[in-house]
């Protein structure tokens, strides 16, 4: 380690502890306690308003983001101790939202100055809240067939039809929706990446209530949205695709790894609490446990493999899909086996078990489903044949 | 031995009883139900009750139908495939079955459909009936209950409970438990209906220092797993039925998705790795079922030694219950995580039907234990 | 149980016990004990010799077969108890060969009177031994992809081409075998169930040495073999791949089925001996051993339920895919299990459970491959649709 | 800690790697070998030790390379890939870890490649130390050895022999053990051959008083475990890694053959159940290279607690190695079973390196150890 990073390691710790709220200190991460930011958002304590400033004050919010836009400008080894003495004081996430996941990257790979300018320090800041429509209705793992249409109407596009899978649309401002902006070309062509603000009129969403009981996702419909043309495209106009794709191989590395807190190094113990005495006893529970921790730690460190590789400039490519695939398996497999160790305890909605496991099952489906991520390693990684 | 196949009587019980369920107890009647907050529809019961499901384990003497453990479990098997909620397995299979040695009165009751009971026998997250601590202590022909029972399916419904307690001995031994069959209305008894996942009722009861006496002993004093084990037997053999019954309605309905949902151009059904997965469901449903059917066979035929056949056919009915949800919900994708379908219930209700009685590890470990494992 | 079975059962309780050889009471089924007849086998003791003429005088070695080929014209029932009987007094197969397990049948289904006549006698006495060609080089899984021809010399065929997988050519009397007749047909016209001398000049094999180092299949050869017509082919010229089909089905039953002595009752616990105490004591040999024997009781009552369903005339038909795909898988689980509980020792050739193990990999090949079985299930059972 | 990536030196090692072993010991000398009844070839261990291999993990000093525990792996990865069969583990490996924490002059005969050690520990079918029961009486600083040991790797071949004897306390004590470093030519020890199912070398070997003398102690008498256990995680590291070279050498020539084989009229490798196999499979090597780079990544940096990332590797290595042999045998089909080809031999060593040093429950259970679990 170089004295840089060591004298960068004092020094993080030092700010942490210094302007870290006490209350804060190893809270629990929760749908309570997430801070998302957003026009209208209502923070959950003075501490969560003054941890988020402070830490976007000092661009942390965006740690490697640049700092013309409030980012950090962090190197990775550096977001890595940051990370880590985060950890180390209990401090939660200042800041989570889409904009920070998905569009932020996006923008900065494809976006104009003027977009950058535009909309990377509204997220930073955490003041516009993104989501994300790219699913329709009966379109499922087949993304590029998009059926909402952007028409030109020379100043602005009309935009009608209906996405699905929006998570979070009816507390977002903004939406980064994928549309169909020419009609008559291939599939995958003629899809633009836009950007819409959910005010303008003709906007509207409906929340989608799932098997946990939670409605963290919503449908959304465009009934002839007018959206000014200025700046609403990302990347080129018509390749909206391009850009859609290398989010999906950016989502599905996060969504890979986060499930379950298993980079904040979280033990099947940890999450299963005091285990009754036959559930311990049972050799079917605990091979499955032993088997699940053996798992997980070295998926966490094929996690870390992956970033050096993409750090050192080794292309990770469509391998992310297999960090989606297994990552997702795993989680699934992880809450299968609290349920199992909790018993009749976790039956009851209220002991907060049977929710986070049921929400495990999506965990498969989303951003792309394990199916699809199958083909894709063996398509595009394998090179195997299609016939 | 019988068969291993539906006698002509059991065909004809089975066409009746689907008939009957898809008319008046669909899913679309158990979404109404959970959406009302209400674990079962007693109108329903009471229709089952006049058909003699309520009776199906009790003698003709007092008034059941008496048809015996297979017909139990088929009709537990199609019960599953709706999802149909009813305190069938809790009063007409385990009540009938405890207190049909002693030839008690509440027999007739329960073919009647008025006596619901509820099993409070476990008090910890597992099924372990010798882990009880619960105490009945005894004053001559007198007992007083104190202490807690979990997880207890049909507690706040049930107007009766059959409650094992322990009269003697330490916690987790055999010996020293009596079963109590007692009003549920009895003074120092609380009931407490918890928010279940299935939306049924299971409840936790406390038990301060109610009032039982000698009359309320099933069975022996001290022997109470002896009066207890033939009760159990068979309410896991029909819910293992269930099981079995709830994997057949949710690969049916995946089935029939898998044919219609169409994505890159293509029905879903034709991918091969989907089709290979649900011909490998299909094989564990199949195997499932011959457990199932032997359990009610082996029940019928000689109760005593039907532990082993029954603990096979709860521990498999329950893995590939697993399985069978799990796959329904995957390969329905998104629409299989929304409320509006159904695969989020069979999903709910195999989860609390897998814990309950035993999971998969218990009675695996019964069947190995037999094998010499 | 009606008072004929019971009558039939001391009968043959009695007639075991009189006429079983001591020393082959409780033998091991072994390559070293089994019988299999034939014009060259050479009986492993007296007593193997006396037990095969007493059972066949009794029909025995073909129980359910008319007696008037010398069977036993016993009715399932009867069957069953027979078999019942003869594992209770420890008694092995008098007769084992692929001439009572597969053409025997076929012969019965689809043979002439002529061929019945000529063929059984031979195959319920022991005395000629019959081999399968099937499985052709380059063709895998795709059975009727049959290159084998056979040419209408006028009174004979002549027989050219390669087979492979037959099992113990080498040691057997006939073949029966797929042969290409209509060369203009489409595939899967166009085949004959022809029946070949193995002594007919141009007829040859080679050993096929496997993983086990055991070599019980061969490749076979035919260069210029001349068949006489008369009584050459079973069931109608060119439908050949009707018969071939339902022996696989037969075939598939049969090997679901028998592996790794299932029916007779044998437990994991059998199989492995006295087992280490850190093997023992392992939650995860503990609990795949748990798994395989829930899992080889229900398989072995599914086989048991689908007998009484074939017998009550409730067609199973392709459903027995399904027998054939759990049977083979489940017992390469039962042999990897057995291996782990044996650890080091078994690694030795010379304790014998090696090659047992490695010959299980081939149950889910030969016969059809596991994936063509779910493919029939999927396609034949589920009705999934091919696009 | 280094970062899980080979470094430019690494990346140069194993391409030097790659292509002697193509060149030298392709999987047809390793039949060769096989067919010949010949465990390993002498003069290929003799040419890998011209290149450093015997010495990578012996310090300059003695004439070794000293690469360290993350080179030492990819050489053994290298190795599993084409099945090589050296004494690398048993010498270069685990005895030259052993003795340079003594500095031994055999540390020079080991990376010569003159020194052929084998480990003689295992008394039962599962590895474990502490269940040591030959015993090594005492007599001032005269020792006399006297038991059996299974399991041998390398032990009819060895030169050399490092013993792990019990001194005092009892059969599956910690304690009271000791390591010896002794010949394979003293009087009193015999050695019987196994018939291994992976044509390698493994013995069963018999004491029978044989002498030894407070010189042959490696580290300190009763406190042998602390001297072997840095060995015996290294050798497990570096086994680990041969079978993670094993499960991309077979999965490599499934893959090859998945895209060449036809059948009906089709590629094989078309048919989409095998593509989602072939791609968990690959998932699941992926996830066990990371394990195994950082068990070398560990080892170097802070070998004390490196336990655990060993463990990690070597449970991993091993359950990835059986599916990556059956998938490969099965998807093979019918020339997958033959001798003739080798997929089979993948299989075979497989499970030999799996059950060497602790089997996957041995590790895994290290690992949940570490875990809570």
């Amino acid at each position: 380690m170089s004295d840089n990073l060591e004298s960068f390691r004092s020094d993080i710790t030092a700010w942490i502890a210094g302007n870290l709220p006490s209350e804060l200190q190893g809270i629990a991460r929760n749908e309570e306690t997430i801070c998302w930011g957003g026009r209208n958002w209502r923070f959950a304590s003075d501490a969560q308003r003054l941890w988020l400033e402070h830490c976007h004050a000092k661009g942390l919010t965006c740690p490697r983001w640049p700092t013309e836009y409030g980012g950090g400008g962090l190197s990775r080894d550096e977001e890595k101790i940051f990370r880590e003495e985060m950890l180390n004081a209990g401090a939660p996430s200042p800041l989570e939202s889409f904009g920070i996941w998905m569009l932020g990257p996006a923008l900065l790979k494809f976006g104009t100055p003027e977009q950058k300018a535009e909309h990377l320090p509204d997220i930073t800041a955490g003041r516009i809240r993104w989501c994300q429509g790219y699913s329709e209705p009966g379109a499922g793992s087949d993304l590029a067939n998009v059926q909402t249409k952007a028409e030109d109407m020379g100043d602005h596009w009309r935009v009608n039809g209906q996405k699905i899978w929006t998570s979070y649309a009816d507390k977002a401002d903004k939406i980064f929706a994928l549309v169909r902006t020419d009609r008559d070309a291939p599939k995958h062509l003629g899809i633009s990446f836009m950007l819409i603000d959910m005010q303008t009129p003709g906007v509207s969403t409906k929340p989608i209530r799932l098997i946990s009981g939670a409605s963290p996702f919503c449908e959304t419909f465009f009934d002839n949205v007018k959206v000014p043309k200025d700046g609403a495209i990302v990347g080129e106009q018509n390749r909206g695709w391009d850009v859609a794709k290398y989010l999906l191989t950016h989502e599905r590395e996060m969504i890979g790894g986060g499930g379950g807190g298993l980079l904040s190094g979280s033990t099947l113990a940890d999450m299963i609490g005091t285990m009754d005495a036959d559930a311990a006893a049972d050799p079917v529970i605990r091979a499955e446990a032993m088997e699940l921790e053996v798992d997980a730690m070295a998926f966490a460190l094929t996690m870390e493999r992956y970033r050096d590789m993409a750090e050192a400039g080794q292309g990770v490519g469509h391998a992310s899909a297999m960090l989606k695939y297994y990552g997702t398996e795993l989680n699934k497999r992880r809450h299968e086996i609290i349920m199992s160790a909790r018993g009749s305890d976790a039956l009851d909605w209220d002991a907060g078990f049977a929710a986070n496991w049921l929400r495990t099952k999506a965990n498969s489906i989303e951003g792309g489903t394990s199916e699809v991520m199958l083909d894709i390693i063996s398509k595009r990684v394998l090179d195997l044949p299609s016939k | 031995m019988d068969k291993l196949l539906d006698s002509d009587d059991e065909v004809m019980l089975r066409d009746a009883a689907r008939g009957f369920l898809d008319e008046n107890a669909p899913i679309t009647a158990f979404r109404a139900n959970r959406d009302a907050g209400r674990p079962f529809d007693p109108g329903l019961w009471a229709e089952m009750a006049r058909m003699g499901w309520a009776g199906v384990l009790v003698p003709e003497e007092s008034g059941g139908a008496d048809m015996g453990h297979r017909a139990a479990g088929i009709l537990s098997e199609e019960m599953g495939k709706t999802l149909a909620a009813t305190p069938f397995i809790s009063s007409a299979v385990i009540a009938a079955t405890a207190l049909r040695e002693t030839g008690s009165d509440r027999l007739a009751e329960i073919s009647g459909g008025d006596a619901l009971y509820a099993l409070a026998i476990d008090e910890h997250v597992k099924h372990a009936p010798t882990r009880t601590a619960l105490e009945a202590r005894q004053t001559g022909n007198a007992f007083r209950l104190s202490g807690r029972k979990c997880f207890v399916a049909d507690g706040s419904t049930a107007n009766r409970l059959l409650v094992l307690a322990r009269t003697s001995g330490a916690d987790g031994e055999d010996q020293g438990l009596t079963l109590f069959d007692i009003g549920a209305d009895r003074a120092g008894l609380s009931r407490a209906t918890a928010n279940s996942i299935d939306a049924r009722d299971f409840a936790t009861l406390d038990f301060d220092n109610v009032d039982a006496t000698g009359d309320d002993v099933v069975g022996d004093v001290d022997n109470g797993l002896a009066a207890l084990a033939p009760a159990l037997r068979t309410g896991q053999a029909a819910l293992a039925a269930e099981l079995g019954g709830l994997s057949s309605g949710i690969a049916a309905i995946t089935l029939g998705y898998l044919k219609e949902r169409k994505q890159f151009d293509r029905t879903i059904g034709s991918f091969q790795a989907l089709q290979h997965r649900a011909a490998h469901l299909f094989a564990e449903i199949e195997v499932t079922a011959s457990a199932i059917a032997n359990a009610g066979r082996v029940l019928d035929a000689d109760p005593e030694t039907a532990q082993v056949a029954v603990s096979l056919a709860k521990a498999r009915a329950s893995q590939t219950a697993k399985l069978a949800v799990m796959e329904g919900v995957q390969m329905h994708g998104g629409i299989g995580m929304t409320d509006e379908y159904d695969a989020g219930f069979f999903m709910k209700r195999a989860r609390v039907g897998t814990e309950w009685l035993g999971d998969y590890g218990h009675h695996a470990a019964i069947v190995a234990a037999a094998r010499g494992v």
